[in-house]
């Protein structure tokens, strides 16, 4: 399927951390609101590192990709390192997404940010917020 | 480009999208093959071009079989789009765009395009919605007919949903009432019979049925008034002017053939049926999904919402382990607004995305369509998972 | 129905009615096989839909090439005459009718007609006739341009003579009045060079230069205000509706590389012109024949008068004894009035009914003309002196 | 070539008793004001029989073809046999004729009554006379 990457085909057909970390330490939730799109992610953080991490999607093909290649790319960093990802960076480590799909690296940026914030201000979401994208 | 050779999907796809277009029929693919031998123009005086005209006349004539009209009764087009458009803005354009259409929101992008661009030249038209099963109520075209209706354009079958639409009644209607009637056969040709049809129009395109993309037919009755959209040479009796597509018209005739005998054979029949009941039966292990339409329906469309996924997104699963079907009409494909057709019956827009229709064709077997049913309830149960959601 | 398996004509026959049509080229035959093996709908987003997207995509590149404009601004169409009418009427009618049309008197049908049904919607018509020599005069179309002229058509080279037209100069004259202008370059797509048009709009059709019937194209500039004939599903940028003729496609784009490739090629080039030459020199050994148009044309079309016989009754002849020509275009074969376009030149009726017009293509060999040559003194000579006529 | 009767494509291709007769003791000659074709017959009558006949045409294929058959079915009858000869018997004898190649059988119907008429009120046309097809 040309339309996407080896990289999106993947991780879309096999994806990977799916689910919700039992104990979380934060969850951050991240809604397009042109799309609908969504994504959750729960993570434990000890010392500052990402030490487990799931994510809950519903969207497209390729936010659902994504959002398990995000979670493979986060466990095991610090959170500065994590707020330092940005859209350009996951179309990078997606291996590419046509300009249709591009707007799914901000809607991965963005719920990737909103958990280091969420942390860092000890809140969690429940209802999705908007992602810039 | 592929550089597969032969026609035919490659036997470990699974193709259920044949509402969107069908493999070419191997009866098809030989006249295609004796068209593109008659080198000849069948406008020219010479034993080549007569050979060429020859040609074209004995598939006129087929095609007329399944049209159930007379040969000149048949006007080859470039498709089923521009039959569709030839009809309605043809019949306009004779009238000096005078008088009033009435069609239905369910209609093909093809109709609602045509009926759009007729309203941009002062006709008045009126768009009929459907009852929420899918079907349009003939009461309705009643009511929405009026002294001045010309024309009124109603598809034999839904594209998207299967829907078979009351058009014998819908004619009779618009006949009482002095209106001539146009109907989109487009989906049912080589499949219900379309011969009997009592529409004065009838649009079919050649691809629906095993033929090759870029033919069609329009069934004009004698008589009738019709201005070409394409002027020049006097071609299909000045109805459509440029050079024939000999080859395609040919593949077009030749698969008409094949499917006008398939459909009238109650065995070909009673399988479709078989194909959608077991469809049917195999997604019904999930919970929760909804047939959009499921009585007065094709055998052959099956459209199905899928709570708690994108459609789009299944199908994009189910086309990595090599199911192709379809999210409503080939057209819509990657728009992201919901079908126009669901929303008109009220679908919900949220139940209206989460659909996908599975359409079979002559080459369907039992097998595939188990096979699909397991994959696609497999697919839809690790998607409902990602989503956090009960898979069952 | 012919049973010729083989593409092409049969090896004893004389085929010299390529501005008619061509046998389809052995690349595009075979392109035409990858087409029809491409099951899936274009517009259909799983992997069958995406392998005919790409490839429509490829062959849009080629043509492109062809026609010296970007990939986007090919617009597919089914045939030379949908193209020209998507010119013409598209032009006019996303001005809503407004302003004035300049064209000629030697123009193809299709133009001729477009203009006329233009010309019902309110549009102002210019008809410019040519000289006797069979050429639009530059200074004729400057004097035909209106402040409120919208486009000017003018064809590359003529269909029946073969008379190229001076249509650079006629852009120019016509931009520098803010006139828009369409070429048909129908019959020298693959002959002559197009791609360095300098007009906004160009119309191909396939089936001239190696490709199959019932597919053409219409180079669109960006930005150009183009309303469609066929509306529907967006398909072709909106311009052109209707699921793409994906085989077809394939097969004018194998061809224009070909012919591209061919006529790009002075070797190929000096052959025709011998053909040309050759072919005349046998007719010479007739007295009283008359060449239309022998200079500023193109060496494929050979248009003769041989006073004392009816040029219909001669191609039956030729045809009789294998030798495939034409009289005029192949759209008015059989039509008794003398051609329009000798008419406009000036050629007095019972010249312009004993015309017949002998035309080459890449599979022309020297030995055919020759032999075509012969048959036609030969022919001429009984016709004449059936008629106690002078034979010589 | 499916437009022509083989009767049609013989006299057309090989066409009979082309040219004048020597010493004719008639000739008639008519022409179709519409599309411009004509016929000469001249013929050698003795005894109310044509001993000789031959055609000058100019004209359509069939025009060609039915003048020169005309030619063979004539020669040797009887000027009444001659005069009896209708459209519907030309085109019989042509093996048949398209829809638009029928008036060929008038003309060829008229130039041979105009032979007998012209026989017997001992006149010759030198210029074609319209048929009435
Ligand atoms: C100059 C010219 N324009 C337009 C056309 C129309 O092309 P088509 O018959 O493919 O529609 C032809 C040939 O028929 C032509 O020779
Ligand atoms: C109901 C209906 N009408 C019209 C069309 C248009 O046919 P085509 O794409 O061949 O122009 C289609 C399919 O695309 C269809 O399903
Ligand atoms: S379609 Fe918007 S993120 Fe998927
Ligand atoms: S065309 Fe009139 S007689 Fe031949």
């Amino acid at each position: 399927m040309g339309r996407f990457s080896p990289t999106v085909v993947d991780h879309f057909t096999n994806p990977r951390n799916s689910g919700q970390v039992a104990d979380a330490s934060v969850r951050a939730f991240v809604g397009n609101p042109v799309c609908g799109d969504q994504i959750l992610l729960t993570a434990a953080v000890a010392d500052g590192v990402v030490t487990d991490i799931r994510f809950q999607a519903f969207g497209c093909s390729a936010s659902l990709a994504v959002a398990s290649l995000l979670t493979e790319v986060v466990k095991g960093k610090g959170l500065d390192e994590v707020a330092a990802l940005d859209a350009d960076r996951v179309v990078e480590l997606a291996g590419g997404l046509t300009p249709d799909q591009r707007h799914v690296a901000g809607l991965a940026a963005d719920v990737a940010h909103r958990l280091v914030d969420n942390f860092h201000q000890g809140v969690n979401d429940d209802d999705p917020i908007s992602c810039g994208a | 480009m592929t550089t597969r050779s032969a026609a035919g999907p490659d036997p470990a796809e699974i193709y259920l999208d044949h509402a969107a277009t069908t493999p070419v029929a191997p009866e098809a693919v030989a006249a295609l093959g004796r068209g593109v031998a008659l080198h000849g123009n069948p406008s020219s005086r010479h034993s080549a071009g007569q050979a060429a005209r020859e040609a074209v006349d004995g598939a006129r004539a087929a095609v007329a079989r399944l049209l159930g009209c007379a040969h000149d009764g048949v006007v080859f087009t470039g498709g089923g789009s521009e039959a569709i458009n030839l009809a309605l803005l043809g019949t306009f354009a004779a009238a000096e765009w005078r008088g009033h259409l009435v069609t239905t929101r369910i209609e093909h992008a093809a109709v609602l395009g045509a009926a759009g661009a007729a309203a941009t030249h002062g006709v008045a038209v009126t768009v009929v919605p459907p009852d929420p099963s899918g079907h349009v109520d003939p009461e309705r075209i009643a009511e929405a007919i009026r002294p001045d209706t010309l024309l009124v354009s109603v598809m034999h079958a839904n594209n998207e949903t299967g829907a078979i639409q009351p058009v014998e009644r819908i004619t009779e209607i618009a006949h009482a009432a002095g209106a001539l009637v146009h109907v989109d056969a487009v989906q049912t040709a080589g499949k219900l019979p379309i011969a009997p049809l009592r529409a004065d129009l009838v649009s079919v395109s050649a691809h629906k049925f095993g033929g090759v993309k870029g033919v069609g037919a329009l069934r004009v009755p004698a008589g009738h008034e019709l201005t070409a959209l394409i002027h020049g040479g006097g071609q299909e009796s000045g109805y459509r002017a440029g050079t024939e597509n000999v080859p395609g018209i040919l593949a077009m005739a030749a698969a008409a053939e094949v499917a006008v005998t398939a459909s009238a054979d109650p065995v070909v029949r009673a399988h479709r049926e078989h194909l959608r009941a077991r469809l049917l039966a195999g997604l019904a292990e999930l919970d929760g999904i909804r047939v959009h339409v499921d009585s007065r329906v094709m055998a052959e469309t099956v459209s199905v919402a899928f709570p708690g996924v994108r459609g789009d997104t299944l199908a994009d699963l189910l086309d990595l382990r090599g199911v192709h079907v379809s999210t409503g009409s080939a057209c819509h494909a990657g728009s992201e607004s919901p079908s126009h057709v669901l929303t008109a019956m009220g679908v919900p827009a949220d139940l209206a995305r989460s659909t996908v229709r599975f359409s079979f064709g002559s080459t369907t077997t039992e097998q595939a369509v188990v096979t699909a049913a397991e994959v696609t309830v497999d697919s839809v149960r690790g998607l409902r998972r990602s989503w956090g959601a009960n898979p069952a």
